[in-house]
């Protein structure tokens, strides 16, 4: 019976640690500031929620889990609104996502 | 003569030393009291190793296991990590008042103001 | 230790040099100090490996969370970037490289990682694990010895925050008196108020921060924590509420008169159960004559210093918070 | 009934009022209860020095607990004399220098600055006290950010920037010292210097010791600002308000000397092997070139309290001298020379502080005509100058004599020492004098010409506490210039002990 | 009064008297001059009251604390002490009194601490004559340099100032650079600076030891004004007339003399220089003294400075004479002290008087003086003449002691030195004697003068007749310099 429970931890811990991996490189490859914001909070949402499942199905029913589940609750309230807000300043700060109108405004003035 | 066993104190002594850099090569107020934090925390790290058992668990008592790492090491690190942070506090607060007084935070140019 | 955990913790350290290697050579002060927050992350994780739960906790809540706030406030004030370029710098490597290469020749004797024969093992700590559960009878023999068996340290440490609560205040002047302390709060300007969800979800989780903070404080004895953590915590969360608030609602929370009471009570409170030591008879913070039976006596002495600890860190933490904020509005 | 907890008195006395004084608030009700602590501390420092006199030791259990485990407490003779030295200076400092501090500082922070006074006062009486390497590190913390915020109090802009090169240098020396006792405690597994000393010898590998060793010197050289290693002192000690010099420049690198003297002494010269030659060696060059370069500058500098502060180092120069030469009697000598320089020093700043109530600044030119004005002041301020130079009759001619005496033991070397001794007490007299003659027969310097001072010639701010307590130091440099029976004695018993071993 | 209690009481005076004349100056002129004589009596009659005991062989000796283990501040009463402090503390009665002329006549500034000051000297020479040790000697030794300090450098003009300077760089730093270690070498090699006679570092200390520590002494005493450490003594007669007179006649300069003969005699022993043939050194060094000091006073222009100079000849009169080493030339040394005091004391006060009189300091001014202050210049004459040496005055005694004393070691370059000497002191003298008597008096009728005010010219009369006196009523010195004789 722990076999399977393992195997599907292992599952859930291997997901998650790619999501970690993809949300990494996006915010490496990401051209401007609002697009790595996207990048960034994937991997805080998704990853994280497989991860800690993972480990919280390799501690079994403890206080070990509850903690866990605990921590899952604070990380998805915390993260979420913790880009928002660095969204919702980076916008008062001034600083303009980049649409597809801009690309073209941009090499237009560029050229003028 | 096992090089894992002594890697700790070898990032003891670069992180000491990198600390030590910026504290002597770098002009702006701030990034010296950076490099003076992590100059300290350098030797919390050098402290924690000391007290490291190989096979024990951290030094609280009474959930079976038997081998501990030696508490005293970290006692001591617990004064030194707040004897830091008031350090830097104090030297953020002058850097405040040399940044009124003087309009600026870059040593080279408080020395100009001051030179008769 | 298990090579898995070593082979992890050696990951961690190569990663905190990097880390560190970058924080001194960026120009951005900004980056510098968010990579410093990384750092101290990093290290409380390398601690944790290292068997020091306490130390990680304070590491992480002291290191990241204050230290960041601390630095981003005066960099808030001054100047973001780094103008100058470091002087001399070859002549300074030489000599850093040297004092490096000295402390590297000198770990070639030292017992290797976690020894067993080591004298740091031998010695002290066999009679201090022995004797906490003899004669204090609490699980984590970090508090013990923090609290009682170098009381005096933590007295002298306490000082230690004590002095640079007075130090910034006597060199910022006190929050209340920079801002006029009557103005009428004006509502716009203060804090994220228009930002709706970091308030809402503020306002939903700092209690809980809050009693995070007082369960670390009480629960010192038996899991890891204490004073400076539990301190370091509730600053944390008055700081939160004052940056979603704004600075004048946060002292109207917590008053400037209350802080600095505060400051006092914690550093009196600890004096006061070392002299109640000295009177009742036996030494200046000898807690097993604070009740008939040693061990409660012990137990007693140790949970009052530690709020007292606690308060006077929460005190200084804040009110040196408060001295950065009103410096800028000023 | 408190006698056996008076070690332990030393340190609570401050420690706890130090907080209380902060929530003094009306105006000179601070600086009342600094002083009534400050007092409480100087008489039980005589208590514990004449408790002490005859090679008897002190110690106390912190907690109850034992020795290696617990914190120890202990009192010897050269403990006893540096709280003498501690306590004196810090209340005749305080008893002196209620008004220039009214006029340096804001009411509104002054609670503060004698909060951090009394901080400062216990940070050293721990030291002093102190037998626990751990515990020398917190409270030499607790003593260094207090000294920070009592100079940065000043008027002065150039303060700050002085007191925040201080900050970097003094945490850098104490971080130094804490990886230093870091290895010992590496490889002794102690931290009590009495259990340190006994296990050193146990200790096969000296690798890590030597560097332990090295890293503890220099540690503690930058926290005496001994030579290379001393450039915060002199813009540190300039730009302080006066009171706060007169109270550091008398004690706060002489207790970073007593830390490294009792570490350098008790542990690590008995049992390294071949210690005491690396001592002598790297340190008696950096005596002599502190005393040369120190007493040189001192006698180019134009300002009065830059120039004071250059002495300084040459007098901790004299000092390392003493040690240097590793035998009871050099030992001996450097040992009263701190005890006479602190009461020299601190007579010379204090005569500083109350020349500068009138006069627009302290550069030479700016104190002309002041032996005119304040007459009383000036003779104590040459007084205490004679007992810088060492002139026979008041107490620094005495640390010299013993220091020629220990000099000359050591044959062709001694006399080359002997040469820097007088040679530098010749340049003591060249600017000892400097001082003089342009406080007496410079033209009176009125204050309109000069363009940054700023005239306070308010006679009125000038109390009379001043004059007096000046008399009183004054006074004190002549008795233990003709009769020292008790710091002598100390200094004996003290110079036997660090030779000696732990007893 | 006991002995003991006179020797400290000698002590205590002139420093209570300086705080007396302190509080008296703050009331009136005439109060301060008052207590200042009186002080100068007092002294004078405790230290006279001594004399007979010390005639009659007693040794009175106190010890006031002990300052180190070993080392302590104690005094004690040898004849030569005696001889000195009754000198001083005589002199200084006349010196108040023609101080008083001359502040008066020249209406000095600050006189209330000229007098203050000026007792304090007087206290710490009464210290050096009694001190009982090396260290005590050395301690008063140095006070008076900072007490006489200030009077040099009294007018406080830049003049005066940058002399002044000079002379306390010389005296301080030949005392601590030089006299200094030598006191410590001879505690380190005798264990005790005591003056005891026949010696302390007898037998303790031999060969080259001896040659170099008595050449320290020598030239680390510089009030001895042995040559290269002369330099401080012209440069202070920049000072007021009386403290020159005083000070740089009797008190300072004999205090380096004094200081020299009782190292030579109690410290290292008659007999132990003899056998060590080093007082070669010594003779040879105050000869060079002489004859270079007669030499410079013959160019001299300022009659103070001439003076000044022919003083620096006169002092190593005695070093040579207690060189000598022979019994004779022992009592010479004394004798000179005192005939060279009185002699000396004379010719500034001449000086003085002639300054306050008719503002004139050059020799070229003092054409034909003797007719406008004929008192004056006759005991400027009477002096210069006990200078060199002629019988009818004191000077006689002293020379011709001395040389019996050369003659008794038959040193010739002592003889030679002394006759020479004898003929440049005739050189630089006789002309000024000459001029002022029977040269045309070339002053204009507008700035005619008379005397000096009253008070200077009766002091100089005294110190004259004094001089005179010496010649008749020598004997009581001599029995005074005869108890020194065990010693050789």
């Amino acid at each position: 019976m722990n076999i399977a429970i393992d195997i599907a931890s292992w599952v859930l811990l291997t997901l998650g640690g790619v999501n970690l991996l993809i949300g990494g490189i996006g915010v490496l490859r990401m051209p401007d500031f609002y697009t790595r914001m996207h990048a960034a909070s994937l991997t805080d949402s998704m990853g994280a929620i497989l991860v800690i499942l993972g480990i919280m199905l390799q501690a079994g029913l403890s206080l070990a889990t509850v903690k866990l589940g605990a921590i899952l609750a604070f990380l998805l309230l915390t993260s979420p609104t913790a880009a928002n807000a660095l969204a919702v300043s980076a916008l008062l700060a001034g600083m303009k996502p980049r649409t597809g109108d801009a690309v073209q405004r941009t090499n237009h003035e560029a050229d003028a | 003569m096992d090089i894992l066993g002594l890697y700790h104190y070898w990032v003891f002594a670069v992180l000491l030393m990198t600390g030590f850099y910026a504290i002597v090569a770098k002009p702006n107020l701030i990034k010296k009291l950076i490099g003076l934090s992590l100059f300290q925390s350098a030797v919390f790290l050098c402290y924690i190793t000391f007290g490291k058992l190989a096979g024990g668990t951290a030094p609280i008592v009474g959930k079976g296991a038997e081998l501990f790492s030696s508490p005293l090491p970290q006692v001591l690190i617990l004064t030194a990590i707040v004897v830091s942070i008031s350090t830097t506090a104090l030297g953020l607060a002058l850097v405040l008042r040399i940044k009124e007084a003087y309009g600026s935070i870059e040593e080279d140019e408080i020395q100009e103001q001051d030179a008769p | 230790m298990s090579t898995i955990t070593l082979l992890f913790s050696i990951f961690l350290l190569t990663l905190l040099m990097i880390t560190t290697m970058a924080i001194v050579r960026t120009r951005n002060l900004f980056v510098a100090v968010m990579l410093m927050g990384i750092a101290s992350l990093l290290i409380a994780a390398s601690f944790f490996l290292l068997d020091a739960a306490d130390v990680a906790l304070t590491e992480a809540a002291v290191g990241a969370g204050i230290s960041t706030v601390l630095f981003l406030g005066a960099l808030a004030l001054t100047s973001e970037r780094e103008r100058s370029p470091s002087s001399l710098p070859l002549l300074s490597l030489g000599i850093v490289a040297i004092v490096a290469l000295i402390v590297i020749y000198a770990t070639f004797d030292q017992p290797p990682l976690g020894s067993p024969s080591a004298p740091v093992q031998a010695h002290l700590t066999p009679w201090y694990i022995e004797s906490t559960r003899e004669l204090i009878d609490i699980p984590n023999v970090v508090t013990a010895v923090l609290a009682s068996f170098r009381g005096y340290d933590t007295l002298g440490e306490v000082i230690v925050v004590f002095t640079a609560g007075v130090g910034v205040l006597f060199l910022l002047g006190t929050g209340a008196s920079a801002s006029a302390a009557g103005a009428p709060l004006s509502e716009d300007n203060a804090g994220l108020r228009h930002y709706l969800i970091p308030r809402i979800l503020g306002r939903l989780l700092i209690p809980f921060i809050l009693l995070l903070g007082f369960y670390v404080q009480f629960h010192g004895e038996y899991s890891p924590g204490g004073g400076f953590q539990a301190g370091a915590i509730v600053a944390a969360s008055i700081i939160l509420y004052s940056l979603l608030e704004g600075e004048q609602r946060a002292l109207l929370v917590i008053p400037q008169g209350v802080l600095l009471a505060m400051m006092v009570g914690g550093v009196l409170l600890y004096g006061a159960v070392g002299v109640a030591g000295l009177v009742l008879g036996g030494n200046f913070l000898d807690y097993s004559v604070l009740d008939s039976d040693p061990v409660k006596g012990q137990q007693w002495g140790i949970l009052l210093i530690e709020i007292g600890i606690g308060i006077t860190v929460a005190g200084v933490l804040i009110s040196i918070f408060h001295a950065f904020a009103s410096r800028g509005a000023a | 009934m408190l006698a056996p907890h008076l070690p332990m008195l030393q340190v609570v006395v401050p420690l706890l009022m130090a907080p209380f004084v902060v929530l003094l608030r009306p105006r000179g009700l601070a600086w009342a209860a600094a002083t009534m602590a400050s007092l409480m501390a100087f008489a039980i420092a005589i208590v514990l020095a004449l408790s002490v006199v005859g090679d008897a030791t002190l110690t106390y259990r912190v907690g109850g607990w034992m020795a290696p485990y617990g914190i120890e407490l202990r009192v010897d003779a050269f403990g006893a004399l540096l709280l003498l030295v501690i306590t004196g200076a810090s209340s005749m400092a305080l008893l002196g220098g209620q008004r220039s501090l009214e006029r340096a500082l804001p009411p509104t922070r002054e609670p503060y600055y004698f909060s951090a006074w009394l901080l400062a006062l216990t940070g050293f009486v721990g030291i002093a006290v102190s037998a626990d390497a751990f515990n020398i590190f917190v409270f030499m913390e607790v003593s260094s950010l207090a000294s920070y915020v009592l100079i940065a109090g000043g008027p002065d802009r150039r303060a700050l920037s002085a007191v925040f090169k201080y900050l970097i240098m003094g945490t850098v020396g104490a971080t130094f010292y804490l990886v230093g006792i870091g290895l010992v405690y590496m490889m002794t597994g102690t931290l009590n210097l009495a259990d340190m000393a006994g296990r050193i010898e146990a200790v096969a590998d000296t690798r890590p010791m030597i560097v332990a060793a090295g890293f503890i010197t220099v540690g503690l050289a930058l926290k005496a600002a001994i030579f290379p290693l001393h450039i915060w002192l002199p813009n540190a000690y300039a730009y302080a308000p006066h009171v706060t010099t007169a109270f550091l420049a008398a004690c706060a690198t002489k207790v970073a000397l007593y830390v490294l003297l009792r570490f350098d002494f008790l542990i690590l010269q008995q049992h390294l092997s071949g210690h005491a030659f690396q001592f002598a060696g790297y340190l008696m060059p950096l005596a002599v070139l502190g005393i040369l370069v120190g007493s040189g500058v001192a006698m180019f500098e134009r300002d009065l309290k830059r120039l004071l502060a250059f002495s300084s180092v040459a007098q901790i120069g004299y000092m390392l001298l003493g040690a240097s030469l590793v035998s009871v009697s050099g030992l001996h000598a450097a040992i009263l020379h701190m005890f006479n320089h602190a009461l020299a020093k601190g007579g010379l700043f204090l005569a500083v502080a109350a020349f500068a109530a009138v006069t627009s600044g302290w550069r030479l030119e700016q104190i002309g005509g002041i032996a005119r004005t304040m007459p009383w002041t000036f003779a104590a301020f040459v007084v205490c100058g004679l007992s810088l130079i060492g002139v026979p009759g008041t107490a620094g001619f005495l640390s010299k004599w013993y220091l020629v005496t220990a000099a000359l033991e050591h044959g062709a070397l001694g006399i080359a020492l002997v040469c820097v001794i007088l040679l530098s007490s010749l340049m003591a007299v060249a600017y000892v004098w400097r001082m003089v003659e342009s406080a007496c027969f410079a033209p009176d310097f009125d204050a309109e010409t000069d363009a940054d001072s700023t005239p306070n010639r308010d006679f009125a701010a000038f109390s009379h506490l001043l004059p007096t307590i000046l008399w009183i130091v004054a006074l004190a440099n002549l008795y233990f210039g003709l009769a020292n029976a008790l710091p002598l004695e100390l200094a004996k018993s003290a110079a036997r002990t660090l030779l000696g071993g732990l007893p | 009064m006991s002995a003991e209690a006179a020797v400290l009481a000698s002590l205590a005076l002139p420093l209570l008297g300086a705080f007396l004349i302190a509080l008296a100056g703050r009331i009136s002129a005439n109060i301060r001059e008052a207590a200042t004589m009186l002080t100068a009596t007092g002294l004078a009659l405790i230290v006279w009251s001594l004399v007979p005991l010390v005639m009659a062989g007693e040794r009175p000796q106190v010890s006031v604390a002990e300052v180190l283990p070993g080392i302590e501040l104690a005094f004690a009463v040898e004849p030569l002490g005696m001889l000195f402090a009754a000198l001083a503390s005589m002199l200084w009665i006349v010196n108040s009194l023609y101080s008083i002329g001359y502040m008066r006549g020249n209406d000095e500034a600050n006189q209330t601490r000229f007098y203050v000051l000026f007792a304090v000297s007087l206290g710490t020479t009464i210290g050096v004559a009694f001190a009982a040790n090396l260290f005590t000697l050395f301690l008063f030794y140095e006070a008076l340099t900072l007490s006489t300090y200030p009077l040099v450098a009294h007018k406080g003009d830049q003049r005066s100032v940058a002399s002044a300077r000079v002379y306390l760089v010389v005296l301080l730093s030949t005392s601590i650079v030089l006299f200094l270690p030598a006191i410590i070498w001879t505690y380190m090699a005798a264990g005790s600076g005591e003056f005891t006679l026949g010696g302390v570092l007898a037998g303790k200390l031999e060969g080259a030891g001896v040659g170099l520590l008595l050449l320290l002494f020598v030239f680390g005493i510089g009030k001895a004004a042995v040559m290269p450490v002369h330099l401080w003594l012209p440069a202070a007669m920049v000072a007021p007339t009386p403290v020159s007179a005083l000070l740089h006649a009797v008190a300072v300069v004999k205090a380096g003399v004094f200081a020299i003969t009782k190292v030579v005699i109690y410290i290292f022993g008659v007999q132990h220089l003899l056998d060590a043939f080093v007082a070669d050194l010594l003779v040879a060094a105050a000869a060079f003294t002489i004859i270079a000091a007669s030499i410079v006073a013959l160019r001299q222009e300022n009659l103070k400075r001439l003076l000044a100079y022919s003083t620096v000849a006169q002092l190593s009169y005695v070093v040579m004479a207690i060189a000598l080493l022979t019994p004779l030339a022992g009592i010479g040394a004394a004798a000179h002290i005192v005939a060279h005091a009185f002699g000396k004391i004379t010719l500034f006060f001449a000086a003085g008087a002639i300054y306050t009189a008719a503002r004139k300091t050059e020799l070229h001014e003092l054409r034909g003086i003797g007719r406008r202050m004929p008192v004056t210049m006759s005991a400027f004459t009477i002096g210069a003449l006990s200078m060199i040496g002629i019988p009818p005055t004191g000077g006689f005694i002293s020379k011709w002691y001395i040389l019996a004393g050369a003659y008794q070691a038959d040193n010739m370059l002592a003889l030679l030195t002394i006759i020479a000497s004898t003929l440049l002191n005739a050189a630089y003298l006789l002309p000024i004697i000459y001029m002022a008597w029977f040269a045309h008096d070339e002053t204009f009728e507008a700035r005619a003068h008379g005397e000096a005010p009253w008070p200077a010219v009766l002091a100089l009369t005294l110190t004259a007749a004094l001089t005179l006196g010496f010649f008749v009523f020598h004997s009581a010195v001599l029995a005074l310099a005869r108890q020194l004789l065990p010693g050789f």
